[in-house]
């Protein structure tokens, strides 16, 4: 407190290594007290890593880290509690079977004597919802809760603590305006009490309103700290992206009148509420929107992986609207989910064992007794290895410790084993870094070249608008604009980002 | 074909550890004055033997006119629910306790509160050490053990050839176990019979069989395997693999059906008779002499015989073993 | 999903009374779980077949056989509520048992004068043994991630074979007269012992579960373990100490049960690891973790008692309550699956 | 982490003959696990004991001895890939055993001159009343997706009292001579008929599990039932299938383990379950799905029998026995953890 110089955080020339993936490369970061500091940077850059090392969880594979000029070896969370440091972690830290106000609690119980005080604490949680200006009923369980509820919840919970240091990962990624208005009175009061506040977003327009400085972070590396004041959003896209767009977005051929391999009509169900989409041969289909949106759940629907309340979906002419994943699948579609390791592979079987999984439909592979010709489907996994850039040490390997490109090739090549028509990609280069990214685009080229039918979802606006021929854009839970050609344009998909529903321009 | 008179043996004084055997002739009341309400309580009744002792507590029952209602407590871990399961039938009303007890020592609290309430209890085949108990329907599995011993040594008094037995008492720590054990090894003593280390083991077959043939396995010489009845069940098939029919005979040293359709068929040699369903017949006969202020014997079992090839043919199977098919009777009314 | 649905249709249709008694039974249902209905049913099918049942007597029977369950079923919910299960009670029973019996006898002759000093100390040792089979469970689970089903299943043996070494298993007979007398049948204010510290041992349970910070720690390690983790729960310390509060109460109740039987025993607690689960499940505690409550615990082990003394006194053979135990526990999970399924809604 | 730094460590160091043997050590437990460990060790520990232990008589008395539970884990094996557990094999066994003596018994004198269908046809009800406990158990888990503990818990315990109500306890005798003549004791070539079949069966579940589409859908469930639906894997199918599949096996061990006996047993395979897990946790399968080879469960099972045979032997006490095995367990757990780690990598 006295020398009133020191930084809040120091963190100094912090890497990280995850197996297979250095998310950290010697990253300095300083934090003064009563500074707004935005990371910033594409997926995978390691900003919720590097904040996710000052919260404790994760231990830095080499670095040090000081607080108030304190060095610190955070071992857990309540660790770094205990040193001031609050975070609302992009991955949400509620316990769904518990209330509102118990979670906005835990850890840190108010207690009256030996017992903790319930009352004390709904009080509490009341006023500060109250404060907030978030409307919710605190003695809900949390898995009763919206998206955007629980990410109140989750705000409110880091609001709560006497934080000297707030973290705060993508924290208006479902929030509506008027929410995200009251969010940031909430910093510009405590940035006046002389906290310290890390914010993590994508959304460029909010910086100029609240911070102070950015640092940009590529491929795990500073690339600099700007002042936010005097930086332009060009400079920092830039910045963020490091070379050309061109270099890394390949042009698609688009064939001209693409026969059209799916309708969904009227399509309701939890997360979106009439959605009426084509899905046409030999053309890519981009799907962009906020999280939450429901850009994902739509597919997921469609899959059979959630249920759908009303609507049709027809697949080359049949209707297929209640099916099963498996029939969805043997009916020609691919659906690459984006969660990898939960949804994606088997995590402890090898990368060609992944691969062969999708290739028991074959007929030439699997005879009539369901036994496998083991030569042959090695022989075929190995090609589609191959083709989609596996080197050929990497097939046998666990496919766990891979990394994340390469896992991501192994999941492309699970959409080889048989034939398809439609190509659904969810997020296809989630935590993938930029040169596998160029080489999955140009799987996706091909493919759309080939005349089957792709769809992109994507929550990677310069992915979903560089690669894509028509773009729907999504924005709670409807489709509100359908782009084409010169269309697709950053502000212009930006607009309908936030646009009320269904309103056409 | 009454099942009395039975030959049978007192012990004077009764309940004492040193008592001395008196030999009488068992003979029950005709009929019971009135049904009474009888609760049996089992330790389980997963086995012939216990089923045998069901068919006799049940069939005196009937004969006697009495109502009876019996519990078995799932097996010998289960103390607890034994314990449970007497207090809800004294609950339900029953005026005499009939108890094979799980252990001999924790059931002491509950009889002695049974007893309190003027409720008389009756021990039958495993033995209860609380003085509180009316009276006593068993024989001692000390006595069992040394008849089987006693069978051998005759076979082979000392000065002749030595003979090597595999000795299989049971589950190690059974009260019924260490007795039997005691009075096998008691009663070679002095004798040509060199018994091997004895081989605890649970009376499930596939236990029994993987020790027989271990056993065989070490011991190359072996003339005789003696142990628990599923023992020598288990055995006769590894005697018949091996060809050892002759050269290793079996004995076992309580009655089972399957050790008497052994004996039968000539594959077991012999075995010592408890008449378990008779110890369960005078049990239910003393609660109700117990009940109707009748004279009766504190301490009594039938009188225990071995049975061999020589005698089995004169024996009625239906005082020593539950009939052919039958099925347990939880009640009788 | 399934609630939203459904909701919609009671909105729809016309108040008549029979949807009035279905919103009460789906609230209930909801609320508490399949307990209330298993146990009216229960209550009424046995009460028309016996009049013997209802009677003051057979219920406080039944409150009085109920306690060690109770307990056991206390320590198993905290597990359970963690996400885990602990297989090992039925060791912790016997060796609680034996260890205690044995000191008991050893220190009695010794300190003549101060019998009671002997029963503490005993009590002691037993409460000892037990909590040497909790920290081993809760090392095990919590730092070597070992799945609780081993885990337990091999401490479990471990101690069998401990138990029966120590004792040959022959009962260990001889314990100070004051101590069954007094935790076996003794009664204060009127009330069995054993029932008023199986109360206090729910109070103590109920406080620990709603009003304690490790209360609402177990709660949220078995909702979601990386989200608590998050939000700075120790979460290996807290399954620690779910594992040895529950070896603990399965070990209070190993003491109370040696009291009434008056002798250390091994051969108790055999199926009592399985029925605690059961009598959790059936009071409404998810297998999955993160959720349950006391006293619906308390009454699913009552209700497990209230059955088999129901059974016995109705006189159904031992087999059939087997099989009629079985189906129970079956079917209240497949109930417990749907009532999940609506609470937390179908991701 | 824990493989990366002792990677570095190794190319760091010189290659001297330790660490090419701590290497090869490395390796060994990375394929395969703990097993080959402890068995190398436990054979030099007996054959020093006891001369008999390696006798090539011993040996073959091992192999046989082992059938039963090799038939069982394998079927064990099947359902832990899939990430489940039966707790019921065991009550499968003695309803094979009780079933089918019983129908042998009614038959054969039926049809004297027909022996051999008499025999078949017992043999087929028992191998029904099997299927019966499979399709229960898979339509509960797969369908109502109830937990694998308590399904197949409360299957076990009906089937224990149907069982047990069916004969009473009492041993069912009078099979057909031929019947324990053949499958019990008979030989084949100079091979038991048991041992024979159980090599059969070993080939039989090899081939499934590398060799054809039920098999790899058996391993895609377990290791992430998610990522297996989106290949296309009919998942509640292939859940079923594992559970009927394990029933059936076990039942062969128990229409085997008749044969033996010859009589139809409700006793036999009391805590075949436990050990069946048991084997297959020694040898390599995860508990958490996904992970498991054919060859080291056989291994895994003979192992056991191996140890069982090598104390019977060197005359340890039973209790002791079981301290013993229940360490073994938990000790095969926690290295099974670690290599785990070792391969997946941390979460
Ligand atoms: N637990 C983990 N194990 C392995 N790799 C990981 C782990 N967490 C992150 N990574 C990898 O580290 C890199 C950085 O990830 P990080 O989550 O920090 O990115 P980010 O900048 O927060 O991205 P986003 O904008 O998508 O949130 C990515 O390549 C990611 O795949
Ligand atoms: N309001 C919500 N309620 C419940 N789950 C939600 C909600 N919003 C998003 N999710 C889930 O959170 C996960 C993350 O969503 P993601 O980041 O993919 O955004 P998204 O693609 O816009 O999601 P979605 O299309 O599902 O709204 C998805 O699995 C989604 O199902
Ligand atoms: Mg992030
Ligand atoms: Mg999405």
């Amino acid at each position: 407190m006295d020398n009133a110089n020191t930084p809040l955080v120091e963190m100094t020339r912090i890497s990280k290594e995850f197996p297979g993936v250095k998310a950290l490369d010697g990253v300095d970061f300083r934090l003064q007290r009563g500074e707004v500091h935005v990371l910033f940077g594409e997926n995978g850059a390691g900003k919720s890593t590097l904040i996710s090392i000052l919260s404790g969880l994760y231990r830095p594979t080499s670095g040090s880290l000081r607080i108030d000029g304190e060095e610190v070896d955070l071992r857990s969370v309540h660790d770094a509690a205990r040193h001031g440091i609050g975070t609302v972690f992009q991955e949400f830290s509620l316990i769904p079977t518990l209330r509102v106000f118990e979670n906005v609690y835990l850890g840190r119980e108010l207690k009256r004597g030996p017992l903790t005080d319930r009352r004390a604490m709904a009080e509490g949680a009341r006023a500060l919802f109250h404060d907030l200006g978030f409307e919710i009923d605190i003695r809900r369980r949390v898995s009763t809760l919206s998206r955007a509820e629980q990410q109140m919840v989750e705000i409110a919970k880091v609001f709560l603590g006497k934080a000297r240091v707030l973290i705060l990962d993508e924290p208006t990624a479902s929030l509506t305006e008027k929410e995200t208005r009251k969010l940031f009175a909430f910093i510009a009061k405590a940035k006046a009490d002389g906290v310290g506040i890390i914010y993590i977003s994508h959304r460029i327009q909010e910086f100029r309103e609240i911070a102070d400085n950015i640092s940009v972070l590529r491929d795990g590396r500073l690339i600099g700290t700007v002042s936010a004041r005097d930086t332009s959003e060009k400079t920092l896209v830039e910045l963020m992206t490091g070379r050309a767009i061109d270099q890394i977005y390949p042009e698609i051929g688009r064939q001209p009148d693409g026969r059209t391999l799916m309708t969904l009509r009227r399509m309701h169900g939890a997360g979106f509420h009439g959605v009426d989409i084509d899905v046409r041969a030999g053309e890519v289909l981009g799907v962009a929107g906020l999280v939450g949106s429901g850009k994902s759940r739509i597919w997921r629907s469609v899959l059979g992986l959630q249920p759908i309340r009303s609507g049709t979906v027809t697949l080359k002419g049949r209707d297929v609207t209640h099916a099963a994943t498996r029939h969805m699948l043997r009916g020609g579609v691919y659906y690459l989910p984006p969660d990898r390791k939960g949804e994606g592979l088997q995590l402890a079987a090898t990368a060609r064992e992944n691969i062969k999984l999708n290739l028991l439909g074959r007929a030439e592979i699997v005879g009539r007794l369901g036994i496998v010709a083991p030569r042959r489907a090695r022989a075929l996994a190995d090609k589609i290895g191959e083709r989609v850039g596996i080197a050929s040490a990497h097939m046998g390997r666990i496919v766990s410790k891979l990394s994340g490109g390469n896992q991501q090739k192994v999941l492309f090549g699970k959409g080889f084993g048989e034939e398809r028509d439609i190509y659904i990609f969810d997020e296809p280069t989630v935590g993938v870094d930029m040169g596998t990214r160029a080489a999955l685009y140009r799987l996706i080229k091909e493919i759309a070249e080939a005349g089957k039918a792709v769809v992109v979802i994507s929550s990677d606006l310069p992915e979903v608008m560089n690669l894509t021929h028509r773009l729907l854009v999504f924005s709670k839970g409807r489709v509100s604009a359908e782009l084409t050609g010169t269309e697709i344009a950053e502000e212009n998909v930006l607009k309908y980002f936030f646009a009320e529903t269904g309103i056409q321009p | 074909a009454d099942w009395y008179p039975y030959d049978a043996a007192k012990i004077e004084p009764p309940f004492a550890a040193d008592g001395k055997s008196v030999d009488v002739t068992y003979v029950p009341l005709d009929k019971a004055s009135k049904p009474w309400n009888i609760c049996v309580s089992f330790p389980h009744m997963k086995d012939a033997y216990w089923l045998g002792v069901d068919y006799g507590v049940a069939e005196e029952a009937k004969r006697l006119g009495v109502k009876m209602n019996l519990f078995e407590a799932g097996g010998y871990t289960e103390l607890d629910k034994q314990i449970s399961q007497i207090e809800d039938c004294v609950a339900a009303g029953a005026q005499a306790v009939v108890i094979g007890a799980i252990s001999a020592d924790g059931l002491n609290n509950l009889v002695s509160e049974i007893h309190k309430k003027n409720i008389p209890v009756i021990d039958v085949i495993n033995g209860i050490s609380s003085p509180d108990i009316s009276a006593k329907s068993l024989v001692s599995f000390y006595t069992m053990g040394s008849e089987a011993g006693a069978y051998l040594a005759k076979k082979h008094p000392a000065g002749s050839e030595e003979v090597e037995v595999g000795w299989f008492p049971g589950p190690a720590g059974a009260g019924w176990v260490s007795a039997a054990n005691q009075g096998f090894l008691d009663a070679v003593k002095g004798s040509a019979v060199k018994v091997l280390e004895p081989k605890f083991g649970d009376t499930g077959k596939e236990v029994q069989l993987k020790l027989v043939e271990d056993a065989l396995q070490a011991n190359p010489n072996i003339r005789y395997i003696a142990g628990t009845a599923v023992t020598a069940e288990a055995a006769q098939g590894v005697i018949r693999e091996r060809g050892l029919q002759g050269k290793v005979d079996l004995l076992s040293f309580y009655m089972t059906p399957g050790v008497y359709e052994g004996i039968k068929r000539g594959f077991i040699l012999a075995s010592p008779a408890d008449s378990m369903v008779i110890q369960g017949r005078i049990a239910v006969d003393q609660a109700v002499r117990i009940l109707e202020g009748k004279d009766y014997i504190k301490h009594v079992g039938p009188k225990i015989f071995v049975v061999d090839p020589s005698n089995i043919k004169d024996v009625s199977p239906t005082n020593i073993l539950p009939p052919d098919g039958y099925k347990p009777v939880f009640n009788v009314n | 999903m399934t609630i939203q649905s459904s909701r919609t249709e009671d909105a729809g249709a016309p108040r008549t009374r029979a949807n009035i008694l279905l919103a009460a039974i789906r609230y209930v249902f909801l609320r508490v779980g399949v307990l209330p209905f298993f146990l009216v049913f229960s209550l009424v099918v046995f009460s028309l077949i016996s009049n013997q049942f209802l009677s003051i007597q057979n219920l406080t029977n039944v409150a009085r056989q109920s306690v060690y369950l109770v307990l056991v079923s206390l320590g198993q919910m905290l597990v359970l509520i963690t996400g885990g299960f602990d297989l090992s009670v039925g060791t912790a029973i016997a060796m609680t048992s034996v260890v205690s019996a044995m000191a008991m006898v050893a220190l009695a002759p010794v300190m003549p004068d101060m019998i009671w000093l002997a029963i503490l100390l005993g009590a002691g040792a037993g409460l000892g043994a037990a909590l040497l089979i909790g920290c081993l469970n809760g090392l095990g689970i919590a730092q070597f991630d070992v799945s609780p089903f081993i885990m337990t299943l091999g401490v479990q043996s471990v101690g069998a074979g401990i138990a029966l070494f120590l004792t040959g298993g022959v009962p260990i007979s001889g314990l100070p007269y004051d101590f069954g007398n007094f935790f076996g049948f003794g009664r204060v204010l009127g009330i069995p012992v054993p029932v008023m510290i199986a109360l206090l041992a729910i109070v103590g349970i109920w406080l620990l579960m709603n009003r304690t910070k490790l209360g609402s720690h177990i709660y949220a390690v078995g909702g979601n373990v990386r989200a608590a983790n998050l939000s700075g729960v120790n979460t290996k310390r807290v399954l620690f100490l779910a594992y040895v509060l529950c070896a603990l109460l399965a070990s209070l109740a190993g003491l109370l049960l040696t009291a009434r039987v008056e002798s250390g025993e091994t051969n108790l607690g055999g199926t009592i690891a399985l029925e605690s689960i059961a009598a959790c499940v059936i009071g409404g505690v998810s297998l999955r973790g993160g959720l349950g409550r006391v006293e619906n615990v308390v009454l699913g082990a009552f209700f497990i008692v209230l059955l088999q003394n129901g059974m016995n006194i109705a006189q159904i053979g031992s087999y059939m309550q087997m099989v009629l135990l079985g189906s129970l526990l079956v079917l209240a999970v497949i109930l417990d699956q749907f009532r999940y399924r609506m609470l937390v809604g179908d991701r």
